[in-house]
């Protein structure tokens, strides 16, 4: 598992689809935001939690149907499910290089761009432990996506329409944990639900994504 | 015949009618899909025995 | 004493029965060449003796976790240089050292080079030497010489020959002559008989 | 006799084309007799005006898009359990039905809120849980039409509802505190304890029973069409064969 | 050139990858706003033409992928290229397909959307109008990305990097005239502009895309 | 008189020059087989002949334009049916009826089945089918027998011939035998020298 991972991330370095491209996705939505909405900073202000959390999901998202389409494609799926080593454990390799790949570069990326919509201080830091906390689950679940669409051609739109109504109790919750940051609000309780939900996807989804990757190899 | 509805008559008959109208067009779709597919079984099955016979 | 053992398989593809009553045995240094028209079912067997896809019927002793399983597809991955890609495998199935691999297949020059600017021969080498380091004792090939030269071909047969002799078995499948002699088992012998749909029931057999 | 026993093909078809008739035309007599009943025939409410007679689909709707995706969840279930090509198959046929359903409430929901709350819309969380349930609709259909292979997609679907329900219910908590925060004002909130009176109680049994009915018909019919598919599917398939 | 708009049309239809996601991804993002932002309808109604556009242009970014890449995977764009018709002609016909797959669903949606957002009911009218003149310029440089990453692998997220900063004028000016719309303001310059794109667009990127194409073919 | 005629023309792949030289003239009524190793640039001269690349240098008499060019891969869209996939191309080349092309290529029978449901020989077989329809006097064919049986490859070569009667030229690269006599040219003899990189002007020639 740890070499799948690594294997991975050195794919995604190599062939240049990792980091930089997510990175410059949610660089460019957050960019585009002001244009749609109107460059007026006391509203971008408020609602700039919930934009960089939406900018994040939606980068996530973009890069989902490489988790597992590359290697159904050239054959390297079937060789890893004859492999001596859990189907699960593959899935939970692939969905973690996707997090370090995409979450995280994310995550520590969002308080720059934070600057850019006047995001008030104090949330800056809740939304770095928001997104921390959230990322995983949607790494995971977007696993689990792209176990269930990857014999299909070109089933990128497909994965997104099935993926983000999954999405949604981690948005909520993340979101609410921006906000609130950024309001100075009590913010334990969504805190503690969006840990819940990202531990209950992380300890659950895997088998129901090696299921949909077992049934899909047939 | 048709009961006073006041100033409500748009919103109550325009939600009848959106009603009526989506569930005739799943009937209607139901209905359609059933007699194609039966009409292609049908087909079907006739090419099937000539080649068991042929 | 059968290395690996198949019993009254039946197998599908795309829910249709491709293959029925399949039954063979494998001692340990016996190659076993399946041959069959295309569309026989060759691939879906070995797929099924592989585990990726359940049997309908029948039993595969001792199981797929004796089987080491080439496909059609070389399961390389051409961003990572030839030397990457077998120190992968290793690492996946816990055996040591590539070297032996490396040598076997003639790699030993290429090994720094990136598996995308490989000619498709030496693609399919590669694809070969990953069967070294499997560590398994049966090894189910899927048409392994295409593409293939001459001088490719026979390193492909010493590799085999040595593991032969080591004590492992190998099942290829294959359209074209290998040259060396292995008993041949036809598939179409098995083909499932198109049971003539008889009856709804019959659309979910 | 078990149960299971109409799960074979050929006797459900059997079965079916016997009931379908009798089902559609008590369905067909509910809804007439409901819906005629409660539009033309009960008084408007001292509050809501006329617009109470939404009621007698707005809420069979919306039950009938909850049921449906249960009845999903336990067809999904009994597939992935006991492989019962039937179950799956009318599971694949509830979708779209309850889809409809899902449009039908929050359409005449949204129709009724232009008077009652002065707008079309609000992010209550009943409404909102809907809509999120016709995004699983759609999700699910369209996974059903994206696979080729009928075995492959009626697994991979069954895993969707399956996964997609416990996200659902997830979903609704979720919404529910997530619009916990807000001054919405209490007029916006559907009240659970406001009894219904009688004379809107009965026509609105018999309009719940027609939709259930209408539900049952319309999945049986859907079913039929699918065992149907599926073997002209297997037809073509040997024919390739051969 | 008709007949490709009506083969790419039929091809739509039939595999189901047209009309039905594109709208269902709208749908799902002007869902997932309130989550993000909150479900404040006062502000959801300010930022709706806005939210509108970006969302809007998301889901025509999503099926960029399948203008060209399907046909190049098969072979077909070869033999097109090969046949006698100009390779420019091509470019518009495959645009043209995409936008009234993409486009038109979605300018026709966009007012049903835009009551999910309060969208003020002056803006309606506006919204409409400045979608179904904007986005042609999206599904034309769109083609154009397309035509530039045909060649590349899983090449969807380069795809949407490249097209989302030539998207920015056309956001601009379609989002100004939509906002505009919604206040009850002026909007004959923006809307000029907007018009002034997408002439300028669908009348100089053809040439363009079916050069970069010829070059893709190499 | 030539109806196709080929001068001194180089070609590349990659940035590499593959074949140097080339030089051949087809009259009407003439196949030309092209034969060579994998990798010797089969492939990369039919595209260079078809249009589809730039040569370095050389000559093409008259142009692109006389020829129908046929890949490895067969355009044919899967969501289709036989029938819509031979209208469509009849359309973009205005050539009138696909009649005759269901005849020549025994399609009648698969009109209307969706061509995901083909094998792979009937699939091939509608790609050959479309050539008719081009109306074009060269065909330029890579590999068109992969994955026929005998049967059709009998049909493939009496389409050819009548092709050929009426005037019209091919030129065919394979690696197997088609089932009929005609002229060969080795592309191997063409094959560019590697020259030397010399200096940083070479890496750009
Ligand atoms: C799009 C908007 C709406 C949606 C999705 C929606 C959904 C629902 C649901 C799920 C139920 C529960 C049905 C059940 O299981 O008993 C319901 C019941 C009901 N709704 Fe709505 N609703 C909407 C708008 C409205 C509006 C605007 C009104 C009127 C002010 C309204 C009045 C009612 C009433 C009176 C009931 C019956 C309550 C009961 O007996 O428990 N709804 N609606
Ligand atoms: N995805 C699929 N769906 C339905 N049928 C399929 C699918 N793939 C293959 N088949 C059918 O299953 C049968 C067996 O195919 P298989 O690939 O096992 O043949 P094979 O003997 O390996 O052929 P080849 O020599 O061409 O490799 C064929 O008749 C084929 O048409
Ligand atoms: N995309 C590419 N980039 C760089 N080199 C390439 C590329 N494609 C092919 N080549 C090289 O160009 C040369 C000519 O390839 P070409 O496909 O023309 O050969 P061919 O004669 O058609 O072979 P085959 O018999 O396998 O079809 C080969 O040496 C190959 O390695
Ligand atoms: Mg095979
Ligand atoms: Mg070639």
């Amino acid at each position: 598992m740890r070499r799948l991972i690594l294997r991975d991330l050195a794919l995604a370095v190599r062939a240049g689809g990792g980091f930089g491209l997510g990175l410059s996705f949610f660089l460019i939505v957050v960019v585009l935001v002001p244009f749609a909405l109107g460059p007026d900073t006391s509203v971008l202000s408020g609602i700039a939690p919930g934009v960089l959390w939406l900018g994040a999901l939606l980068s996530c998202l973009l890069s989902l149907d490489r988790i597992f389409a590359l290697d159904y494609e050239d054959g390297t799926l079937d060789l890893l499910a004859c492999a001596p080593i859990p189907l699960e454990g593959v899935v939970i390799a692939k969905a973690c290089a996707h997090w370090l790949t995409t979450g995280l570069p994310l995550t520590l990326a969002a308080p720059v761009l934070g600057v850019l919509l006047n995001l008030p201080v104090p949330g800056f830091w809740w939304l770095v432990v928001s997104l921390a906390l959230g990322t995983p689950a949607l790494s995971m679940i977007g696993a689990f996506g792209a176990a269930l669409t990857v014999g299909i051609r070109r089933g990128g739109l497909l994965l997104s329409l099935l993926v983000l109504p999954l999405y949604v109790p981690t948005l909520i919750f993340g979101a609410e944990v921006a906000r609130r940051g950024a309001e100075r609000l009590d913010l334990g309780v969504p805190l503690a639900l969006l840990a819940g939900v990202t531990g209950a996807v992380v300890a659950l989804l895997p088998f129901a994504s090696a299921g949909a990757l077992r049934i899909n190899l047939r | 015949m048709m009961p006073d509805l006041g100033k409500y008559a748009g919103t109550v008959l325009g939600a009848y009618a959106a009603t009526l109208l989506l569930l005739a067009v799943l009937v209607l779709l139901t209905w359609a899909r059933g007699r194609a597919v039966r009409r292609r079984l049908e087909e079907a099955e006739a090419e099937a025995k000539e080649m068991r016979r042929g | 004493m059968a290395l690996f053992e198949v019993e009254d398989l039946s197998c599908a593809r795309g829910g249709v029965p491709v293959l029925e009553g399949v039954g063979f045995a494998l001692a340990p240094g016996q190659v076993l060449v399946l041959r069959g028209p295309n569309g026989a079912g060759k691939t879906t067997l070995l797929r099924t003796l592989a585990g990726l896809q359940p049997p309908l019927t029948g039993r595969i002793l001792p199981g797929p976790e004796v089987l080491a399983y080439g496909g059609h597809a070389d399961g390389v991955k051409g961003a990572l240089s030839v030397e990457e890609n077998l120190t992968f495998w290793a690492g996946v199935f816990g055996t040591g050292s590539i070297a032996g691999a490396l040598e076997a297949f003639d790699l030993k020059r290429l090994r720094g080079r990136a598996a995308q600017n490989l000619s498709a021969g030496q693609k399919r080498r590669l694809g070969l030497a990953r069967m070294l380091l499997t560590g398994r004792p049966v090894w189910a090939l899927d048409e392994p010489t295409v593409s293939l030269d001459a001088a490719s071909v026979a390193l492909f047969a010493s590799a085999l020959g040595r593991h032969l002799e080591g004590g492992g078995a190998a099942l290829i499948a294959t359209h074209i002559d290998l040259g060396f002699p292995a008993e041949v088992l036809d598939v179409s012998r098995f083909r499932a008989v198109a049971a003539p749909v008889d009856g709804l029931d019959g659309a979910f057999a | 006799m078990s149960l299971w026993e109409y799960a074979n093909p050929t006797r459900f078809m059997a079965t079916t084309r016997r009931i379908v008739p009798v089902v559609a035309v008590l369905s067909a007599l509910c809804l007439a007799v409901g819906l005629v009943w409660g539009f033309f025939f009960t008084p408007d409410d001292y509050r809501q005006g006329s617009t109470v007679k939404i009621i007698y689909i707005h809420v069979p709707s919306a039950m009938m898009a909850i049921n449906a995706w249960a009845m999903m969840l336990v067809a999904s279930l009994i597939w992935l359990v006991r492989r019962h090509h039937v179950s799956a198959l009318a599971a694949r046929a509830a979708a779209p039905v309850g889809a409809v359903m899902t449009l039908i409430a929050l359409i005449t929901g949204a129709i009724w809120g232009q008077p009652m709350w002065g707008t079309w819309w609000a992010w209550d969380p009943r409404l909102t849980s809907f809509l999120i349930l016709f995004l699983f609709y759609l999700g699910y259909v369209a996974l059903w039409s994206a696979i080729e292979d009928p075995d492959i997609a009626a697994d991979l679907t069954s895993v969707l509802c399956i996964v997609g329900s416990v996200f659902a219910m997830l979903s609704r908590y979720a919404v529910n505190f997530w619009n916990q925060g807000l001054h919405q004002g209490a007029s916006l909130s559907m009240d659970r304890e406001e009894h219904v009176a009688d004379v809107f109680y009965y026509p609105l049994l018999l309009a719940i029973a027609g939709f259930v009915l209408l539900f049952v018909t319309l999945v049986l019919v859907r079913t039929r069409t699918e065992i149907r598919a599926r073997r002209l599917h297997a037809l073509q398939m040997r024919a390739r064969m051969a």
